[in-house]
């Protein structure tokens, strides 16, 4: 069915970040001319971000109140010719895979917002990322945030494609220009990996565009092939579409498509730009990674492979479970070997993705349910994790896990809140983390059923190091080094605070959300069980 | 017997030559009247000379200026969307030589504006400085258009000619003479090894004109016998020798780094665009004109199987753009990285042509175009900071970003886009090259878009180091903001604009280079 | 089947509610008004969740038989098939369990008035004493198996933080998580079993892979009718219900302390002494043998899975005892006094005998939380020390500790009259009478009264040891008595393990069911059918007696060795057999064992895997990475080690190969006209190949 | 002694185009490198004549040869300016000398 427009919520809800960008260059521009000076200058800026994440989220709650998530079909469409020369289509849309990314999103960035202000900062501090050229850093938050609500937004593969990159270049600056010791490197790193896979991306998208049939734009006139993903996942068969380099094409396009996704999920063997890119990021860069950059590749997978490709998906799902497992026994090991505590999260992210990986290749529905509630639920603990390791970190300007003890007695509201993150992230029942890996190791028994004995184990290994790293730094006697570290203050609280709320209420409720999304991935997901016979 | 009527019809169709050459006359003639002037005054140099001589300077810019403007409006007044031979078929006029011809005048208008107030021309030369640059312009636009093998020798010549010389133009420099000089003779042997190949080709189809040839080689016989094939092939790589001198393609690209590196700063940006662009309307106009089937873009003609030359090609395009990446990534003069970063985009158009038919050609014109923009783009701001710091080496570039913050911005766009990222331009070439090669959808058409998939990766790493230079490193002395105001900026400036806006919205190039791919109209 | 006008709700909520109280403002309110107002939050509650589990109680007494009380309270989790409810049940067992809970568990609240008084983490500890009261409700009342699996995570995560509550001792901290990974190894079980139990239930494997059957239901008041559906229904060649039978199992293991997981009870000593009571010896250990007895319905249809649960509760039940009968630490004693008590519980629910099972849950919650109090209330008089070495003659100045002690000490050996006894004596003789296991009953009936004996004498030496003999002289004053808050609470505890036995008076003596064996019949129908070998009154007579005369046995042996402190007899027994004292004396050195195994080669495991990942990944992902790493170890350059992954590959290897193209570039005109013309030639060569390869 | 055709010419031309190569190859004196070049080009123009006149084909040929001599000269010309003026900064005109430009 053609999508005619009917919201431009949804353009605004992307743009907005972008006009913030603009005002602030144009300040940039005009300081000289209108004589201001830094200090207002970096004010400014940062009301700005304020004001335009904040307004984005807005938005998003209005979005959410607006929907319905009965119609599994696309809303707020918002859809117009953009390239009639290459058939390249202006379609964004949300349906219930969408609307949650977008949401967490939202909530996401404004956090991150917040946690770069350095209110509370000590005066001397003056080396702090929050402190050093503010009106570039500001922009590039907000780029960065414009570029992953386009990405959760678009529906037409070429604009999915150019959000997707535009993510690439804030990402680079932020963790290049305001990170930590050996920036530069992992900000190549962090590039070339993303770049590689992105450039696969691009291949495949070719391929499939110019395997497509036939149809016509959205202002009717008629095409020869088309990006828009919608179309390509309902009117066209790729099984039949012959062979690309020697292998069947769906396959080989299916491989390209999923490489490139694996890498910003990230799955092993390509999941080593993470741990750079996370300690050498500052605090809220590592938040917006952990939260919504790592969405992207199951959200990519979920969104192209899966309805575009399904015969391919199908005849991958060995190899997408027996990766996801890796990752979550594996990565779950090596966290309790780390010593750097934003390391240690950062693995146990790559573990945590293990479970949406093992949870969507199962095609039952509480498989896939469960990955997209484990993007949201490791969307809303991974950051309330790395602003944690911010607070330490900051009075601290350290974060060996040894360095550390009996801060319990130091900064009990601290540890409160640690302890209540790191239950949530290792699945106690009763938060919210404990639902979505429920529910992905439920829906994956039946299809994997010694796979998911052994990813099960990856839970045992997961308390172990939140427990052991609780107790180093947390337990025993006081590091009297730590004598006088101050616990929180009203801007951590103000980031942490609604996090650790949404783990609760969300842990013993959880139906607001999985509502949203149930019905669209049945549906997304039946052809797909209907070929393996579930 | 053609009629005289005939000519002079051809002539309207040159207009736009005949501007340039006359424009570079009158130039010539000032010139030469301003250097008697000053020498028989034997003025000291004082302000008021210099004061004159600057104001020199802005008299041939203008006027150099306004020939290419007249040049350019007269390329599309009148109109001219069916395809014409000229003077016998010497020349032809049709969209695919008129956009080219567009584009090289565009090339050299920039460059025009670029050398305004650059060191490295002295104000008293400027009147044969931009002489030459206006010969070469109509050098280039002959080349664009020319459709016989005399006419490309001619043309090639005169583009040389004065490359040669505006190369080694820059006085204060020993470096711009033996890159002159280096430039001369390699050319000189490309140029003479393409004639003999030329000759060959006469001696076996009997024609020069590139309808002849394709008649005579669909008709004759002469490939069916070994020694017909050798000499056919012979003929064929001799001229593509030629050609692939001209567009720096691996292996003829030697001279390339050494002549950007020494010649003049806003030369060199022209160097790395305008020949590129006429080179490559040859080349497509040379062996597809003569191979394709009548009236067919897509297939060839049976002949062509004797010759694989779009497999050669295809492999010099691979290895172009390889070799270019590759070296670029140990340069630490910024011109010269560009040097080689150029001669990787020759390869990656290649790319289009291998792929031919409307689509290639389409792809070929696009990214030619905006890599006109892009690197005009990169070469002005390298000019900028060649007045600041007087070099070109990627240490003067530490902390840019800080210190003159509009540069930096601008320079970031610029390496951006030839990376091709989006938003920007050179994404947009980049996947009508990659679009154009997989839906050819061959084994070696899709192999051939991974190798440049891979190469695009690699070129990361060279341009991002640029940007790491720019701003993640931080700036030894004291930051201080420089605030530059002068042409280089501005251009750059001016450029960075479409390099932005055609990442976001392309229809009218897309449009106008599916105009120009078509040989048949 | 069910009504649902009662809220059953409130009684876990309202412990959570001051668990928050205490929690969020605990600090201040302590600070500005004192430990009263702490110790009111924290002691109402629960004993008004007490008068409401009660009036559940009362109100289930007025349903028809077989139905429970419900209060349903919204969908929890809803996706396909999987669909879970925040519900909460009360039928017969859980309403025992509940009330158990909650009037030991308040009970030990006002102890801990007086044990925590002048703490400074009084406030802390009931927030975390009335989290835990919220949990075990949880874990008692839940309508469905996931809701029950948050209890059991619960009490486990209070286990630890109760157990760690003295945290700045960092031995408190590690046993506590020792505590927590234990049991998460057994929710490891419980997990899977839950997996299987679910799929199984509406559909099966085949080799075609997964198929849908029939419905799927996790709500306990559903399951007994749908499970027989499972009986025949296979996975990894084994029949379903067995693998859940033992799946669940060793969460129960992990949970209560069995063999091979009880390892953290012991160490679970760690924390304050009313913890020690109220979540090692009454509640928290006691949810394995709940969660069996629960899921007696599933047992019934597999005699392995019911093998292994007796087997396994009755060799721990002689080995913790064996244990138990060397141990100084008085609560060291007590706590494998526990296990093995727990041991006999399993032996119970294991032969099918689960009324028996419960029952005995049910009596040792008295008698144990009582001896524990005592131990605590001993400890506080000797100002924190619990080698019993030290102490002796406490009987006097303490004499209501010395008595109630003395009474739940009766109660656990298992004398007449004594709870202890008849639940204890109707375990062991349900076992010797089983037929429905794959073994004959005799021989955990044999391993059960063995253990039966070693505990009288055990208890009885901890008894002999603390309150005979001459009075030690403690920082130079005589130990007293406890203030009332304690002894209270010590004497309601004695008389209630005294009473308790009431509730199970055997059919023996009676004539008729004792009345927890009726009251909980509706839960266990489904072990009605179990095949018995059907041996008479005559034999259960014997067995009674055969008991009761190694309890008195072991109770002499006590007498005579440790009667007064005066006998030298076992330092000399110790000394002829020093190894063997020695081995037993350190637990049979399994934790040794463990830490030289298991843990080692995790840890090692995971040493390994950080070292693949930083070398061999990254190295893998960069293809110079090896050489560049020999290069590296030539040159001992180390922090080369450092740099890795794919910028390597481009700044190692593409770097090189850049750098040797770059040197053709001479800069020398010859060379280029050669480059020019071997092109050419390269290329002619070339051509004339690839056309006779196409043409 | 036989009649001289297009193939003698063609033998002299390839000989020559082959001189020129060796010469502009093996060389070192700028000069004598352009030596080379115009070498090269007369085999091509030989080649060129040669074809009008025995191919039975046009005059282009023969024009064409014209251009080539013309052209011939002017980029003569520019070369030994250029190499005027390396000589007189360089003092040389060895075209191995003139490397600084490189890698």
């Amino acid at each position: 069915m053609p999508y005619h427009t009917t919201s431009t919520l949804l353009t605004w809800i992307t743009f907005v970040p972008a006009i913030g960008v603009g005002v602030i260059g144009l300040l940039l521009g005009l300081k000289p001319l209108l004589k201001l000076k830094q200090g207002t200058l970096d004010r400014l800026s940062r009301l700005l971000a304020l004001i335009c994440s904040g307004a984005s989220m807005v938005m998003c709650i209005a979005l959410w109140s607006g929907f319905d998530s009965t119609n599994t079909g696309i809303q707020f469409v918002h859809h117009a010719v953009w390239i009639q020369a290459f058939n390249i289509e202006y379609f964004l849309g949300v349906d219930g895979l969408s609307i949650t990314m977008i949401m967490l999103t939202g909530l996401i960035c404004f956090v991150a917002v917040v946690a770069s202000m350095p209110w509370g900062l000590p005066k001397e501090n003056k080396e702090h990322f929050s402190r050093r050229s503010v009106p570039g850093y500001m922009a590039m938050i907000l780029l960065l945030e414009m570029g992953m609500l386009g990405v959760f937004c678009a529906l037409d593969f070429f604009l999915f494609y150019v959000f997707w990159e535009i993510m690439l270049l804030p990402m680079y600056f932020l963790i290049g220009i305001w990170g930590g010791p050996r920036r530069e490197y992992a900000a190549i790193k962090f590039f070339l990996y993303t770049l590689a896979g992105s450039m696969l991306m691009l291949l495949g998208m070719i391929a499939l565009y110019f395997a497509s049939n036939p149809t016509t734009l959205i202002d009717g006139s008629p095409c020869a092939h088309t990006f828009n993903l919608i179309k390509l996942a309902t009117e066209n068969d790729f099984g039949t579409a012959g062979m690309l380099l020697g292998v069947a094409f769906p396959k080989i396009v299916w491989i390209g498509l999923f490489i490139a996704f694996a890498i910003k999920i990230p799955m092993f063997p390509f999941h080593t730009w993470l741990p750079d890119a996370h300690v050498e990021a500052p605090t809220p860069v590592s938040v917006i990674l952990a939260g919504v950059l790592l969405k992207m590749g199951i959200y990519g997978i979920l969104r192209i492979c899966l309805p575009i490709l399904p015969e391919a998906t199908v005849w991958a799902r060995y190899g997408i479970a027996i990766f996801g497992v890796i990752n979550i026994v594996y990565a779950a090991f090596v966290c309790m070997a780390q010593k750097d505590l934003k390391k240690l999260i950062a693995y146990s992210s790559v573990s945590h993705m293990g479970f949406c990986l093992l949870g969507l290749a199962a095609f039952t529905s509480q498989g896939i349910s469960g990955c997209v509630y484990q993007m949201w639920n490791h969307g809303i603990i991974s950051p309330a994790l790395f602003l944690i390791t911010g607070v330490i970190y900051d009075r601290a300007h350290h974060r060996e896990i040894e360095g550390f003890g009996g801060l319990a007695k130091q900064m009990p509201e601290y540890s409160a809140i640690v302890g209540l993150a790191f239950m949530a992230s290792l699945g106690l029942p009763g938060l919210n983390g404990f639902i979505s890996e429920a529910l992905c190791l439920v829906g994956a028994f039946p299809v994997f059923t010694l796979l998911t004995v052994v990813s099960v184990l990856g839970v045992v290994i997961t308390a172990a190091y939140y427990l052991w790293t609780i107790q180093r730094m947390f337990l025993g006697p006081l590091n009297q080094k730590y004598a006088n570290l101050a616990d929180l203050n009203w801007r951590e609280r103000f980031t942490l605070y609604p996090l650790a709320a949404i783990m609760i209420i969300l842990g013993v409720y959880p139906m607001p959300i999985l509502h949203l999304m149930n019905q669209t991935l049945d549906e997304l997901v039946a052809p797909l069980a209907a070929a393996v016979g579930l | 017997m053609p009629n005289l009527a005939i000519n002079l019809e051809g002539f309207r169709n040159i207009v736009p030559e005949l501007i340039l050459g006359g424009v570079a006359v009158v130039v010539f003639v000032l010139a030469a009247l301003q250097r008697t002037s000053t020498d028989i005054k034997q003025s000291p140099k004082g302000a008021a000379a210099r004061g004159k001589k600057r104001w020199q300077d802005v008299l041939f810019t203008n006027i150099s200026a306004l020939g290419l403007i007249a040049a350019f409006v007269f390329l599309f007044y009148p109109s001219r969307d069916g395809s014409t031979t000229l003077f016998f078929g010497l020349m032809v006029s049709d969209p695919l030589s008129t956009f080219f011809r567009a584009l090289v005048i565009g090339a050299t208008f920039l460059c025009v504006l670029l050398s305004v107030g650059s060191p490295s021309v002295a104000r008293d030369r400027k009147g044969e400085y931009h002489g030459l640059l206006l010969v070469m312009a109509m050098g280039m636009c002959l080349l664009a258009g020319s459709n016989h093998l005399l006419m490309i020798y001619v043309a090639m010549e005169t583009v040389s000619l004065c490359s040669y010389l505006l190369t080694g133009f820059d006085g204060r420099l020993d470096r711009s003479r033996e890159a002159g000089l280096k430039y001369v003779l390699y050319g000189g042997v490309a140029s003479g090894v393409m004639l003999f190949g030329m000759s060959l080709l006469y001696g076996l189809f009997g024609g020069l004109s590139v309808q002849e040839l394709h008649q005579a080689i669909a008709a004759s016989s002469a490939l069916d016998t070994p020694v017909g094939q050798w000499a056919a092939l012979l003929a064929v790589l001799f001229i593509l020798c030629g050609l692939g001198y001209k567009i720096a393609a691996v292996p003829f690209h030697m001279w390339c780094p050494d002549v950007y590196e020494g010649a003049p700063t806003p030369f060199t940006a022209l160097l790395s665009v305008g020949p590129k662009a006429a080179g490559f309307a040859v080349l497509i106009r040379f062996f597809y004109g003569i191979f394709l089937a009548p009236g067919d873009m897509e297939n060839l003609i049976p002949a062509a199987d004797s010759i694989p030359w779009v497999l050669v090609i295809g492999i010099i395009s691979a290895v172009t753009m390889t070799v270019g990446n590759f070296i670029a990534i140990v340069q630490n003069n910024l011109k010269r990285l560009l040097a080689y970063s150029s001669i990787a985009h020759a390869g990656y158009v290649l790319m289009g042509v291998t792929a031919g038919g409307q689509e290639g050609f389409q792809a070929v014109s696009l990214y030619l175009l905006i890599y006109l923009i892009m690197n005009m783009g990169a070469f002005a701001v390298v000019s900028a900071v060649d007045r600041l710091h007087n070099s070109e080496d990627i240490r003067v570039y530490q902390g840019l970003g800080r210190r003159a913050p509009l540069l930096g911005l601008l320079m970031a766009i610029f390496l951006f886009s030839l990376t091709g990222l989006p938003p920007t331009a050179g994404f947009i070439g980049k996947l009508y090259l990659f679009a154009a090669l997989i839906h050819q959808g061959g084994f070696w058409y899709v192999a051939l878009a991974v190798v440049g998939i891979f190469n695009s990766v690699v070129a990361l790493y060279y341009y991002a180091r640029v940007l790491n230079v720019m701003y993640l490193k931080k700036a030894e002395e004291p930051v201080v903001t420089v605030s530059v105001g002068n042409m280089a900026t501005v251009l750059a400036t001016l450029l960075a604009i479409p390099t932005i806006v055609f990442g976001i919205f392309w229809q009218p190039l897309a449009k106008a280079a599916q105009w120009s791919a078509n040989l048949f109209h | 089947m069910g009504e649902n006008t009662f809220p059953l709700w409130l009684i876990p909520f309202l412990p959570l509610v001051g668990a928050f109280i205490n929690g969020a403002f605990g600090y201040r309110l302590q600070r500005r008004f004192g430990e009263p107002v702490i110790s009111a939050i924290g002691v109402s509650l629960p004993w008004i969740s007490f008068i409401l589990a009660a009036i559940g109680f009362v109100k289930l007494q007025g349903l028809p038989e077989g139905q429970a009380v419900i209060s349903q309270l919204w969908t929890w989790v809803e996706v396909g098939e999987f669909k879970v409810d925040m519900a909460f049940a009360m039928d017969p067992l859980s309403a025992m369990m509940a009330l158990a809970v909650t009037f030991v568990g308040s009970l030990i609240h006002i102890y801990s008035i007086g044990y925590m008084h002048k703490d400074d983490g009084y406030w802390r500890f009931f927030c975390y004493m009335n989290l835990f009261m919220f949990a075990m409700l949880t874990l008692v009342l839940a309508d469905n198996l996931l809701l029950m699996f948050v209890g059991w995570e619960g009490v486990g995560l209070c286990s630890y933080l109760l157990i760690g509550f003295w945290y700045k001792d960092l031995n408190n901290a590690k046993a506590g998580m020792k505590a927590f990974v234990v049991n998460r190894i057994g929710d490891f079980g419980f997990l899977i079993g839950f997996f299987i139990l679910f799929w199984s239930l509406g559909g099966e494997w085949s080799e075609a892979g997964y198929r849908t059957t029939g419905a799927f239901s996790l709500h306990f008041g559903s399951l007994p009718a749908m499970i027989d559906s499972m009986a025949t229904k296979t996975l990894w060649g084994v029949p379903a219900p067995t693998l859940v039978g033992i799946f669940f199992f060793i969460g129960a293991a992990g949970k209560s302390a069995q063999i091979p997981l009880y390892i953290w009870l012991p160490d679970a000593m760690a924390g304050p002494t009313p913890v020690s009571a109220l979540i090692h010896a009454a509640t928290m250990v006691t949810a394995g043998v709940y969660m069996v007895a629960r899921m007696n319905f599933l047992y019934v249809l597999t005699p392995t899975a019911m093998t292994v649960v007796a087997l396994v509760g009755a060799v721990t039940a002689l080995f913790a005892a064996t244990i138990g009968c060397f141990q100084y630490d008085i609560k060291k004693v007590l706590a494998y006094s526990t296990v093995s008590q727990l041991g006999f519980m399993f032996i119970g629910v294991g032969v099918g005998a689960y009324w028996a099972g419960t029952y005995h849950l049910l009596t040792h919650a008295f008698f144990k939380a009582c001896l524990f109090l005592c131990a605590g209330s001993v400890i506080l008089a000797m100002h924190h020390e619990q080698d019993m070495r030290k102490m002796g003659g406490l009987g006097k100045p303490m004499p209501l500790t010395r008595w109630t002690y003395w009474i739940a000490c009766v109660a656990i050996a298992g004398f007449p009259v004594a709870s202890g006894f008849f639940s204890k004596d109707e375990i062991l003789w349900q076992a010797f009478n089983t037929d429905a296991l794959l073994i004959p009953g005799w021989i955990p009936w044999l391993l059960g009264f063995v253990a039966a004996g070693l505990t009288s004498f055990y208890m009885w030496r901890s008894y002999f040891m603390t309150f005979t003999g001459k009075t030690p002289e403690v920082h130079g004053h005589e130990p007293e008595e406890q203030r009332p808050a304690v002894t209270g609470v010590l004497v309601i505890l004695a008389i209630g393990a005294i009473l308790a036995s009431f509730l199970g008076l055997p059919h023996l003596w009676m004539h008729i069911p004792s009345a927890i064996q009726q009251f909980l019949s509706p839960v266990f129908g489904a072990a009605a059918n179990l095949k018995t070998a059907g041996y008479g009154h005559g034999t259960e007579w014997l067995l009674m007696i055969a008991s009761v005369g190694v309890a008195t046995l072991g109770l002499g042996i006590a007498w005579w060795l440790y009667r007064g402190r005066t006998s030298t007899i076992p330092e000399r027994v110790l000394k002829t057999f020093p190894r063997i004292h020695k081995v037993v004396y350190n637990k049979y050195y399994v934790d040794e064992a463990y830490q030289a195994t298991a843990i080692r080669g995790f840890l090692g495991l995971s040493r390994l895997s950080a070292w693949f990942d930083f070398k061999i990944v990254d190295g893998m992902v960069n293809g110079a990475g090896t050489i560049t790493r020999a290069f590296a170890w030539i040159d001992g350059a180390i922090d080369t080690y450092i740099v890795d992954g794919i910028v390597n590959l481009v700044a190692q290897t593409v770097k090189a190969i850049g750098a040797r193209l770059r040197r053709t570039q001479t800069g020398r005109l010859p060379t280029y006209l050669a480059g020019l013309v071997i092109g050419v030639i390269v290329l002619i060569v070339l051509t004339r190949f690839l056309s006779d390869v196409y043409g | 002694m036989s009649h001289v055709g297009l193939e003698h010419f063609l033998v002299v031309g390839a000989i020559l185009f082959t001189l020129g190569i060796v010469c502009v190859l093996t060389r070192r004196n700028a000069v004598a490198v352009l030596i080379g070049i115009e070498l090269i080009l007369n085999a091509a123009g030989l080649n060129l004549i040669a074809f009008s006149r025995y191919g039975g084909q046009s005059l282009e040929g023969s024009v064409f040869v014209l251009f080539i001599i013309v052209l011939a000269a002017a980029e003569a010309a520019v070369a030994l300016a250029l190499i005027l003026a390396i000589q007189r900064r360089l003092k040389t005109v060895d075209v191995d000398r003139t490397d600084s430009l490189k890698g």
